[in-house]
């Protein structure tokens, strides 16, 4: 599947080609490609066990692949921890979410990152500032609605399933430089706080930061996503305009029920700005 | 409380479980239910515990004590805890193990631990005869710390049996072709099996088994018989404990040195009893520098030139 | 509302015509993937080969000294009793517990058997009856602390320790039961030190009992019920008990069972030196554990096999053995089975990453 | 809010009064009341952190109420574990799923109920039969729409996030006599795979088992449910006939842009059967 | 689309109105609400109050002989080094790991200041230097072991524990270098025995130095980002990990901080003991272990504060002296102190139980 032909200057942000992944017998991603270009919001939508999480893992180091090969800006990259992701300004979502269940909330928050107190106490001491952190982080979780959080000192695994999830994207959208990748960020969350964080990715985008969503609601995706990867059997199996396909439409590629339509059909790249 | 009133004492042995200081422990209590004196008994949790030796001195300044009967772990770093009890005013007797320097404590009631090796390496050399140019000896030795006892009894058995010592404050170093091998036995049967099938297996003509205690003894007793050569070989050992007396009348040990430490223990008892009484302090046996309560070879095969008390005499003397 | 719902949102339309067929994919072919395939299926085999591996080493070096029938059935000897002892212990792992006070339990046990027959003239069958509910009854004392009263295994295994230990001298007054003496008047305590020779090789009875207790042990975890829930205990407790799993009393099965094979332990223990000493097993809680987690069970519960406890124990007995024979002094061994410890762990680190 | 003057003689299968749990500073449950009609699937709406995990937690026995007294068929229990209920049929998924991350699939669904062999070796060795419970789990998978496990006996840790939650939804379903709970079983659910949990969740009401479900899906609320019961603050703020009631007013009171309507227009019971 | 968007579904029409203050209940008011409140926010205040108890008990059992200003403070002189050490294990346990070398550690590092200033003639203060850097490196490898290896911790530190004690007697000869050469020739040594006697009250520069690590690492571990790191990776490596925290760094730097600290209770030691004795701190391990648990540190990581190790330690202090003075021989108060450490532990969880 070249692109190249296509968009032309446009250099995609994040690109995979033929990564495979096998976990002793069960094979979690066969030979499958991606690619995220500046400032869109990628949406990848696919049956339970399709492969999604192990292909955004497998971008930011968290997992590492048997075969292929992954740029970023151009530059191939070989991360071995999600640290080197990190130090690039790459923030994630995981879906199991990487919380430290017995730290409080700010902990979690500024975890690697903290902040500590001006002056002399910080830089000698290198006392940390809990004030700031915790004002901080109760204010992210007010943004995305989650009202219901009664003590920011509550260690995370007493959070309710929602608040967890509220915590790790507020987390990944306060400090991502370069793109967020988010999986299944509204899984668990309710109607108001799922709206937020809508509005929350809409905002990243302004701001001209591309976003990967991985995401089963599919009202969700289509009203947000510029372009929808369609992930099946360990695949990439197409790449969608959700202006021009119906929901159903999609839905059925994904689940089998429809062929994909053919290559030059699909959105493998945005269109030419 | 009562105390102010009974003269109390402390006795601080290395530990417990080992027989020879669980006999100690009764001799001095029976000495001082005797005496009317109030004894509390400390002991360390392993071989060579030392810290907890010096928290029971403590323990004892604490406590009001008149005396304190100490074996030490470590007999030099014990020292300065001592003298803190000295400067309290608490007689402190030196038991089984002097201290270094012997005058540390006031009084040493003690077996001379090189003198019990150095009999029954007599004894094996004069029972081997010629043959013990060319005998072929496994040493089971108490531990890796190689505490000082165990080092005594050791180059003390090598010393008798007519072996260059090297280091004499270490046991391992000697170059002799005879010795097999040295292993650690921790003082129990279980370690003497393990470690004579070790040396077993090295060489399985071993004909000599010097032992640090009785128990590990019977451990190696086992390993031999296993391999049907319990009869060709000769197993000498320290202690003298009944059970280990017993095991020398049915043939299991040779002959093994005998120490009386109920002995030790009652004197100290008595020396803390005439201390509290008119401040007097025990005085060292003639041309020592300690009171020695003397160590004498059980075997019922005396050989010429080492002396010897029968099995029966040991049993009649033995303290456990 | 309730009959014949209208299947939801619209775009929901398609499904009834999605694939139903289950996802495949080629399997991998050749050696490696087989190996690699078998090394996950049995987590034992890990162990097993750097066991192999160092039987060979030394036997390189060593030559028929070492590669004799006398020599390896002599480590299967010398590692018996730390190896029925790990067997219980490497239950009380799998469950994210520790028990510290296998060495005692196994003493006091024996002891019971001995000063029942001796001190009270009890039959001898029926004091080894005695010590193994003595030692049964401690695993229950322990397991109870760590499911009712939900104490740390650690401190509940602590205590335990030292006041069996306690109990262990007090109760014996350091008093040995000579081997002569048990061999005359009740030799079935010597049971397990019965020993069958096949030409060079020397088996004992209670060699024979470790490597069966294994094999029963493992079929148990394995193959049963009470198994699997020893397992989800360990994994996580928590949702064990979510998922209806009667964790409390899977914990103190797991413990009275160690308790019990503890005791079988002190019954082994009297075969191994002939009589019944109360100084023993001083360090049969470290070396217990370590046959374990060299045998690749993990300390934090609910991941490895029995099985690779029983290499385990057997693989610090080969480097013993092999590091005596090769010359090396006590306090070298010492020094070298610190380092081959972490090397074998290494290695199966290094197996396991290799074939993940 | 008594119920006694309306329904008469329909004996709620679950009847919760006044239930309190503290945590520390954190109110988690505030005074609540809880009622389950036999028969019907009830569906359990709220913000995050309104307290919805928590209440059916109570009612199951996984945390133990402050106050408050529950009745289960008229008789007032106090369940001290989730065994003690699980015991009498009520069988529950957990928004945390509770599942032993090592143990495979099969472990997992039959854990606490194993099967034996047949005969000899089942009764004296007690041997499991392997085999007919990793069929019955492949089946039972197959049938929620999950095809892509591709070994029975990977352990759970493995298996992607919903095919987690597939395991967790199918276990309950399969064994449950008395009531089910299920806290949020669709979250983490593709399309395909949500659409056969609803059809399961309708065959479980056919047999005539009653239905806890919490979900913030209202699409999904309103197409299975008989009853709406809206959560807001640890308390039961209204329960609701979805016939009856927009899906925007139910948000809205959800999330308090809108006062319940008066308790006589409440739907505390069933319609008059 | 990416423009002011069609705001979602139509249910979700009201969200606009929905209310934005966050979720208030009425604060329970009253004693025990706060009590509880505390116990909560501060884990170290229960072993606070089982000390607290003990001592009130023993005090009210034995009068002045036990509750005075030199027996109080004898507990705390006597209970330096395992406290000392105490801290350094808190470290390890809390990023779920265990460190069974701290004893050898120590002796090592002891040995190589006596035996440098000795046998070498280096100066005091620079022996002093290599044996701190000694014991760092011993915590550096142990550190890189776990971090960079993966090896579990247990047999990391069980491999050295071994590997630095056989050394350690190796390289001393088992040789004692003597209180009054020290005195005489390297007073540095015993620094901390210095005593500073208050009344009868007699406190040791060793015991000050204690108190005043155990505030230090409070800080540096509540009040530092390393702090926080050391409880993130101690909860949950992995997620630890994947929220970017530097685990192996972390990891790294809590093992050469422990190897420290046991180099410093090693200069402790020759203060305490006044000599250089290569065969001390044999119980170092377990002793540190038990009372970092006791402390209410979790040992499966992440939970806990490190101040409940110094309770930990000083309540098995005031056990072992509050026994002896009642007159418990030896094994008596063993038996009693294995079940004071259940009782103590019992408690505890008790007191956390109804505080929750
Ligand atoms: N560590 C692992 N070991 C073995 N198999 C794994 C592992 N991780 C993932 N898998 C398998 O790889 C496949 C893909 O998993 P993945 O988590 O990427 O799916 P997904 O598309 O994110 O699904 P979901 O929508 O349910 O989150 C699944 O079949 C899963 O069982
Ligand atoms: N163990 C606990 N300790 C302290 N607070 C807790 C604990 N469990 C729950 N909470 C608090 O109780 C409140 C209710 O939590 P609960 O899990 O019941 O919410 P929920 O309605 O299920 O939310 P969600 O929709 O996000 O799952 C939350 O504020 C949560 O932080
Ligand atoms: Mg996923
Ligand atoms: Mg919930």
């Amino acid at each position: 599947m070249d692109q190249e032909g296509i968009g032309m200057t446009i250099q995609p942000v994040v690109q995979g080609r033929n990564i495979v992944k096998h976990y002793g017998h069960v094979t979690a991603i066969d030979h499958a490609d991606f690619d995220l270009f500046p400032g869109e919001v990628l949406a990848v939508i696919g049956d339970n066990g399709a492969g999604k999480s192990s292909i955004v893992k497998a971008i930011c180091g968290a997992v590492q692949p048997d075969e292929g090969e992954i740029k970023i800006e151009g530059k191939p990259v070989r991360f071995h921890s999600p640290l080197d992701a990190r130090d690039m300004g790459i923030e994630i979502v995981y879906q199991q979410l990487a919380l430290s269940p017995a730290l409080s909330i700010a902990d979690n928050m500024f975890a690697g990152r903290e902040l500590r107190k001006p002056g002399f106490m910080g830089t000698v001491f290198r006392q940390l500032d809990k004030k700031r952190m915790e004002e901080f982080a109760r204010q992210k979780l007010t943004d995305l609605g989650l009202m219901t959080v009664q003590s920011i000192n509550q260690a995370v695994e007493t959070l309710s399933g929602g608040q967890r999830q509220g915590v790790a994207v507020a987390r990944a959208a306060a400090f991502a430089k370069k793109f967020i990748i988010m999986d299944e960020p509204t899984a668990a969350l309710g109607v108001k706080e799922s709206r937020r964080v809508l509005e929350l990715i809409q905002d990243v985008r302004a701001k001209g930061i591309p976003i990967i969503l991985i995401s089963h609601n599919m009202p969700h995706v289509f009203e947000v996503a510029d372009r929808v990867h369609i992930h099946r059997l360990g695949k990439r199996h197409a790449v969608v305009d959700p202006k021009k396909i119906s929901m159903s439409d999609a839905v059925a590629i994904m689940t089998g029920a429809m062929e994909p339509p053919p290559v030059e059909e699909q959105q493998l790249t945005p269109k030419a700005a | 409380e009562s105390h102010g009133m009974a003269t109390s004492a402390c006795l601080i042995t290395k530990t417990d479980t080992n027989p020879f200081f669980v006999k100690m422990k009764e001799g001095a209590t029976a000495k001082a239910e005797e005496l009317g004196i109030e004894l509390k008994s400390f002991a360390g949790k392993v071989d060579g515990d030392h810290e907890t030796q010096v928290q029971a001195i403590e323990t004892c300044i604490a406590d009001g004590a008149k005396g304190i009967l100490l074996t030490a772990s470590d007999t030099s770093s014990i020292v300065p805890a001592v003298q803190q009890a000295r400067d309290a005013g608490i007689l402190v007797i030196a038991l089984d193990t002097p201290l270094n320097p012997i005058d540390s404590a006031d009084a040493t009631f003690a077996t001379d631990n090189f003198l019990a090796g150095e009999l029954i390496g007599k004894w094996a050399a004069a029972k081997l005869g010629d043959e013990a140019a060319n005998a072929k000896i496994a040493m089971l030795d108490l531990g890796v710390s190689q505490p000082t006892v165990g080092v005594l009894r050791d180059q003390g058995f090598l010393q008798g049996f007519g072996i260059d010592l090297g280091d004499p404050n270490k046991w391992g170093d000697e170059e002799d072709e005879r010795i097999v091998g040295n292993d650690v036995t921790a003082g129990n049967e279980e370690g003497g099996r393990k470690a004579m099938e070790n040396l077993l297996a090295k060489d399985p003509m071993i004909n000599v088994v010097y032992t640090i205690n009785e128990p590990a003894a019977a451990g190696a007793y086992e390993a031999l018989k296993s391999i049907g050569r319990e009869n060709d070989v000769l197993i000498v050992s320290v202690d003298g404990g009944c059970p280990g007396v017993q095991n020398v009348a049915d043939g299991v040990i040779g002959a093994t040195s005998q120490q009386y430490p109920l002995l030790m223990a009652s004197k100290g008892i008595e020396a803390i009893a005439a201390w509290a009484k008119d401040g007097v302090k025990p005085q060292p046996t003639e041309g020592k520098d300690f009171f020695d309560t003397g160590v004498s070879l059980v075997t019922d095969e005396p050989v010429d030139g080492v002396e010897s008390i029968s099995v029966a005499e040991g049993t009649e003397r033995c303290w456990g | 509302m309730s009959e014949t719902a209208s299947k939801g949102q619209d775009y929901e339309s398609s499904l009834s015509r999605a694939t139903s067929s289950v996802a495949e994919f080629e399997r991998r072919k050749g050696l490696v993937p087989k190996i690699r395939g078998a090394l996950h299926s049995t987590p034992a085999l890990v162990p097993l080969i750097v066991l192999v591996l160092s039987i060979v080493v030394f036997g390189i070096l060593l030559g028929s000294k070492f590669f004799s029938p006398f020599a390896l059935t002599l480590i299967l000897q010398q590692v018996q009793i730390v190896g029925i002892v790990a067997a219980a212990q490497s239950l009380v792992i799998l469950t994210a517990g520790i028990d510290l006070s296998v060495g005692a339990i196994m003493v006091l046990s024996s002891v019971v058997m001995g000063q029942f027959t001796f001190r009270y003239g009890i039959p001898a069958p029926v004091s080894i009856l005695c010590g193994l509910a003595c030692g049964t009854l401690m695993g229950f004392i322990n397991g109870w602390l760590v499911a009712k009263v939900k104490l740390p295994p650690f401190i509940v295994t602590l205590g335990m320790w030292q006041i069996v230990l306690a109990t262990n001298f007090l109760y014996s007054a350091n008093e040995t039961i000579r081997a002569q003496e048990i061999e005359a008047q009740a030799p079935l305590l010597q049971f397990f030190g019965t020993v069958i020779a096949l030409g060079g090789a020397r088996l004992t009875y209670g060699a024979i009992f470790m490597l069966l207790l294994f094999l029963f042990l493992a079929y148990m975890l394995n193959q049963t019920a009470w198994g699997r829930h020893v397992y989800a205990v360990g994994d996580d407790k928590e949702s064990a008990e979510l998922s209806g799993i009667e964790a409390n009393k899977v914990l103190i099965s797991v413990y009275m069972a160690s308790g019990l094979i503890c005791a079988f332990a002190g019954w082994a223990l009297v075969g191994r030196i002939g009589s019944v000493s109360p100084t023993s097993g001083q360090l049969a809680n470290i070396e217990s554990i370590t046959a374990v987690v060299i045998g690749g069970i993990s300390l934090f519960g609910g991941r490895g096999a029995v099985m690779g406890s029983l290499f385990g124990a057997l693989i610090v007995g080969v480097f013993t053995l092999g590091l005596r024979l090769l010359g090396a002094d006590a306090q070298w061994t010492y020094l070298l089975i610190g380092v081959l410890i972490i090397g074998a762990v290494a290695v199966d680190q290094w197996i396991r990453k290799a074939s993940a």
